[in-house]
């Protein structure tokens, strides 16, 4: 079982989610971010003084699965961010789980995971 | 401040009725202005948070730049005492001599302050209809326009004593003249922009893009509402002399009672449909019935008035309905409310008000029609420029970032997914 | 728009003083209904965000469900002409007509308009108090009866020249009549619904629920501290005639000392009870005060105004104190501001003002005993019947998204716990 | 309520025209008492959300314990009716009985109100200046000074009849014995204070802190513009008998052109040097084309109006540049607003409103410095005894959890950091 | 050492800490998040439009543990849920952590968790 | 390669940020979050009811770096934390990665990390 931790931009869940979907995966948790990177750094001008903001509005999402849909969620996460080159699409991080438990029903292990 | 020796001047019956139509007018105009907040509100409040600035922005202009526009040229070209019934200018500016207080007038500063504020309705009902995508250079394009000239010369058809006016067309506060011209302005800009991205899936069933703070929202209908005081009551123009004291009373009770069964019509009305009270709903809801009785608020009944109300607030429900139907994307109502409400409001004073139905419905149909032949126009003439509407990315960003580099919460999270 | 020809008809002095006269009630009447605004922005300021929508529909729908029905049903009640001093009818709707400028009146429709504004009033105190778990469809039965039944009958007692009238009873502008009544209803509501889920710990010690936007609380006393400039010069109900101007002035001078002094005398007050200067205290404060002078403002001295200001506040601060020990869940202050300084005011206007204490004792029971039972007993039957309280998951999630299906801050992120 | 049989007693021309006068300045008074929402709302909406309650306080704060200290000292000092020029008290409190409507006058008692609602604008300019590190209990000290002692000696000077006044120098509603005096306040009160922690980093260059509700401050602004009618219209001081009716109407429309053309003015120098149009900085251009008009407005023409507007609006945009320039921290821009844009209306009438221009310039540097040094060695003194500022932990936390213990916005959730 | 992570209810929060507190546990950090899973979707009607919302508001817990300590964070957590059959009570997921340290002491290791 | 997740207090923040740049280390990602420790818990006062807030206001740092970076990422946290004794200042987690997509290009592991 595997932790896919991924930072996205905010505008592309949506497609993303879709993308997931159609590979049957159907959970997932997300939280609002802000990220440094090296995307280039929105200028925002308040009251006359510029100001660079470098820590811009990302999404983070979280999805635990079993190891055979690890590729597939990295395939639909790429597949949707533009390959533009533009800077700042982000990351995706794979990490070990050592367990997992549905709360609801105490079930354990790799069928608790979906 | 000012001398208190010079107050007692020559005081005769007609100098302080004098003083008293101006004092009434006076605090009409500040309702109407008042207005302003109100709509700035409503619309921050319907719209999304990363919009917010951009539509506190419009709205500021709108009465800014629309105050010098409609000083410069508008006023002029409404009010040019004669003409052709079809186009005339007075000039530019207004004069700052008073009148002489026994022909009963008033000042013409304050009767600009009252029209001003109208004017300056007129271009902000628009604001709404166009969130999310319009760019800010485009909207200052179109807002001076419409308070400087497309507003003047219909208002001119029939406040200025022009051919609608021949015609017995009768609009008492301006549900034509005002709120239908700008709902119709709105709804050629919602049509030439298309919707915001999102608005309309693929599939063809309508999403939503719900409001970012409805307790502004709220508080925007409440200062319409109490601004609506200053609209209706205040087109009588006079309130000395017992004929027009009884009047703008009759006026002001009329105006509560409508707004008052808009509300519940309305809520009623999508509680059926929808199985739940929405609250922008009703809140639409006063609005369309303060937008109906605006033109005929002087020549009904109190129970007429309910009427017309509840009419209004049914209508808008509908209306909004079908801008769903038609993948029209007007996020904040102002076709329903104003644009169909408004041309309700004019039938409504046939019907009721004892004014001959065939001038009425001529003049809710060519009123509505010229905001919306010549602002489609416009609108048509921008976008092929491109300077009418945001790049895709600009507008999921958000115009506040896009256009005005400036957060209107920051520091506070807001999901932009969702 | 009006015409000015008919401005200047055979005016005299009555018909300048009606204009006046007039005029002045309807400016105070606009500030009157204002006022909804301030409440709505106070409470939803004082509640989670989760039952933001909720609590801002209940207000507009006091103002709009209750001036249909103070219409038809209320203004009739409340103002018969006559009666047997108990309870009379005067028949459905208001007189349109004028009258006669000569005999110095009112015109019915202003009249009415100011009445209304202050049943709305009475109404609206109640949904602070019971915010966050009645069920949308039990306020509007409640609203409904208030402002159409309870209020007005009350009301008639003393306004309406009834028995308590008779009995020398004095409330100038509605300490007792309009908020003890609001806020003994109020506290009816919270006692049959029982406090919001967490607010009072197993262990016995009160939990804190705290109000999501300060902002728009401090907004809606600063509404209602301008609106209140309606409520208490407005009921001297005339301002020509030196004597009138007088009262209207001096009036509104109390008015403004009282509240000021209720706002310093709360934060004081919590300051030394609790370590620090807590907002919300200072605010429940200034509405304190306002509520105190309300019934005496034309008959005490400014000196007598800021006394009355400084006990209300202190009076308001032990009153939420009271309600913490007795495990009541009044979220606003409903009580302590409207019930508890409404009993202050009419006791204050026996000790300062001059009018007979007996009298005074005497309102100031039976008002609240009235709005107590009656509301006591219409909540008792809503919850024998289930349709009083949402259930608990309800509660939890909110009343916005489990009643209207709608976020008051959508995008906004929220902490739902702790 | 008031008994209506009193109401046609005697009536006469003069009797009218008083009540027509009175009620006029208390319809101003109330006007000029809501701008205290417009400020709350401008500077709350212009700070950090973590400041919110601490703002707010402080301007209910200035109302509540300004118009008590008004009342005690601050009017006997203002209008001791004689005196030698430079100091003089009439005694505590203000007369409670009417005038003789035959010499014209008004009401002592709503004189105060119109005059209190002065003092607290002049009082609650400082807030924001001092936003973010003041202590609370600090602010407290000095807004009574202010309200109680500084402003109505210098008021004295000029609306006291004072020695300024016998010099000839004209200000008509305030733009300096008000708004520049509590501009100049607050500049003091930076200055002392030093900027807020990570304004101005090591480098040199200006840090953001980001307003965290630019709604609220939209609709604060909108609420000033509004208020502004009773401001300047009011200072009139009566609207009976035809001069009066006519400076009144003048003075409406100048005031509404001026902060027009101040808001496009403002945003289309900051467009030009920033390259995009920013909103808070429109919005204090309009106030700065308001602040500019006040002193003027009866004695220049609508044209004049307009130009008075532009320049105040570019000056507005400047003086935010100077000040950073001069790593001065003023949260709202209360100098440049007030200070810099008072003076400039002081100038104004010499330029344009034909007064003599030394006598302006006499006026438009001794009150501005009058504030500066006064408030500048107050708040020296309460620095000296370590009364000023909050610690600098308090300050990072933010002034709502230190001083309050209270948040503004609970449960939503606000990035702290950036 | 183990970082639990657990996706769970909002309003179960309050009962959970109290659970945790029973057991010892003392210390946790908890983020505002939103998860779509099998959970029935809140219907949502705005204007007259209805639509589903499916990522619906949860609270992501996440506790460090020294490994003897995951059962009683397990216990804590599903003793709470509501075992009524309702989907949506959500997930726990156990990772392994290879080192902790105290910020305040810079102190490394199992001593520094708790 | 390491996820090092660290909760800090928030005005912090800045400062670790200058000295992780200082380090070479430019990107991360950070959540808003809530926490519960030991350290001295908030008293607030609402209309006259005290309770105490123990649930304080943090940040969550995430870091996903290459093995070698973990002790200067460690060593910029510690160093800005005052150590004056104050509980609250947070905790350092480390956990192991297995692998890392940068989304832009697909590119895969250590170099793909920063
Ligand atoms: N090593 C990292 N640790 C934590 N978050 C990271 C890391 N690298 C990237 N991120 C997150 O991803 C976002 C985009 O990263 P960036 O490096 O700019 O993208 P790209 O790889 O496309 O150049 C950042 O804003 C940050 O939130
Ligand atoms: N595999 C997963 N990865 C990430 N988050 C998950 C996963 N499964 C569940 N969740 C989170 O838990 C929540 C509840 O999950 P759900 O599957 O509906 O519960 P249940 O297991 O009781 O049916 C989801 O909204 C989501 O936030
Ligand atoms: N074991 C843990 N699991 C999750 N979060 C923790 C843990 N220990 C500490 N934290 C987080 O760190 C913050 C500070 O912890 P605390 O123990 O008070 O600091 P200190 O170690 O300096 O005493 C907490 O509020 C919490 O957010």
């Amino acid at each position: 079982m595997k932790l896919i931790i991924s930072i996205i931009q905010p505008e592309e869940l949506p497609a993303i989610k879709e993308e997931l979907l159609k590979r049957k995966i159907y959970k997932f948790t997300i939280t609002n971010a802000k990220g440094q990177g090296k995307e280039i750094p929105v200028q925002e001008v308040y009251r006359g003084i510029s100001h660079e903001i470098t820590l811009l509005i990302k999404v983070r999402l979280e999805i635990a699965v079993n190891d055979e849909y690890v590729d597939a969620v990295i395939d639909a996460i790429t597949t949707v961010a533009k390959q533009d080159g533009d800077k700042g699409r982000g990351k995706i991080f794979i990490m070990p789980i050592e367990e997992c438990i549905r709360i609801r029903t105490g079930e354990k292990g790799t069928t608790a995971i979906g | 401040m000012g001398s208190l020796l010079m107050a007692q001047d020559s005081l005769s019956l007609e100098v302080n009725a004098y003083a008293i139509d101006n004092l009434f007018l006076f605090v009409c105009a500040v309702l109407v202005l008042f207005m302003q907040a109100g709509f700035a509100m409503l619309e921050a409040g319907l719209n999304s948070a990363k919009n917010t600035v951009n539509i506190l922005f419009k709205n500021i202009m709108d009465l800014s730049a629309g105050a010098l526009l409609y000083y410069i040229l508008g006023y002029g070209l409404m009010y040019p005492g004669d003409g052709n019934g079809w186009f005339a200018f007075a000039g530019f500016g207004v004069s700052e001599a008073g009148v002489d207080p026994a022909s009963g007038a008033l000042h013409p500063q304050v009767d600009w302050l009252f029209q001003v504020a109208f004017a300056a309705t007129a271009a902000t009902i628009v604001s709404g209809a166009v969130a999310g995508r319009l760019k800010f250079s485009a909207y200052l394009i179109y807002s001076v326009v419409l308070t400087g000239i497309i507003y003047p010369i219909s208002g001119y058809w029939k406040w200025g004593g022009g051919w609608l006016d021949q015609l017995g067309f009768y609009d008492f506060a301006g549900s034509l003249v005002v709120h239908a011209l700008g709902g119709f302005a709105g709804l050629a800009g919602a049509i030439v922009l298309g919707p915001r991205l999102g608005r309309f899936g693929k599939n063809g069933h309508s999403k939503v893009i719900p409001g970012s703070n409805l307790a502004l929202s709220a508080l925007g209908v409440l200062i319409l509402w109490v601004g609506w005081y200053g609209f209706n009551p205040g087109s009588q123009l006079a309130i000395s002399g017992a004929a027009n004291t009884n009047a703008v009373m009759l006026i002001a009770a009329n105006t509560t009672l409508a707004a008052a069964s808009g509300a519940v019509a309305a809520m009623l009305m999508a509680w059926s449909l929808y199985k739940k009270p929405d609250l922008t709903m009703a809140l639409n809801g006063a609005l369309a019935g303060l937008v109906g009785i605006t033109a005929n608020c002087d020549s009904v009944t109190n129970i007429e008035s309910i009427i017309i109300g509840l009419v209004a607030g049914l209508l808008v429900v509908l209306g909004i309905k079908l801008l769903n139907k038609l993948k029209i994307d007007d996020p904040v109502g102002a076709w329903p409310v104003h644009g169909l409400c408004g041309i309700w409001g004019g039938i409504a004073t046939g019907l009721f008000g004892g004014h001959p139905l065939v001038a009425q419905i001529i003049g809710s149909i060519v009123i509505p029609a010229w905001a919306f032949i010549t602002m489609f126009i416009l609108f048509s003439i921008l976008k092929s420029v491109d300077l009418l509407r945001v790049s895709e990315e600009e507008e999921l960003i958000g115009l506040d970032i896009s256009e005005h580099k400036e957060e209107a919460y920051a520091g506070f999270q807001i999901f932009t997914v969702e």
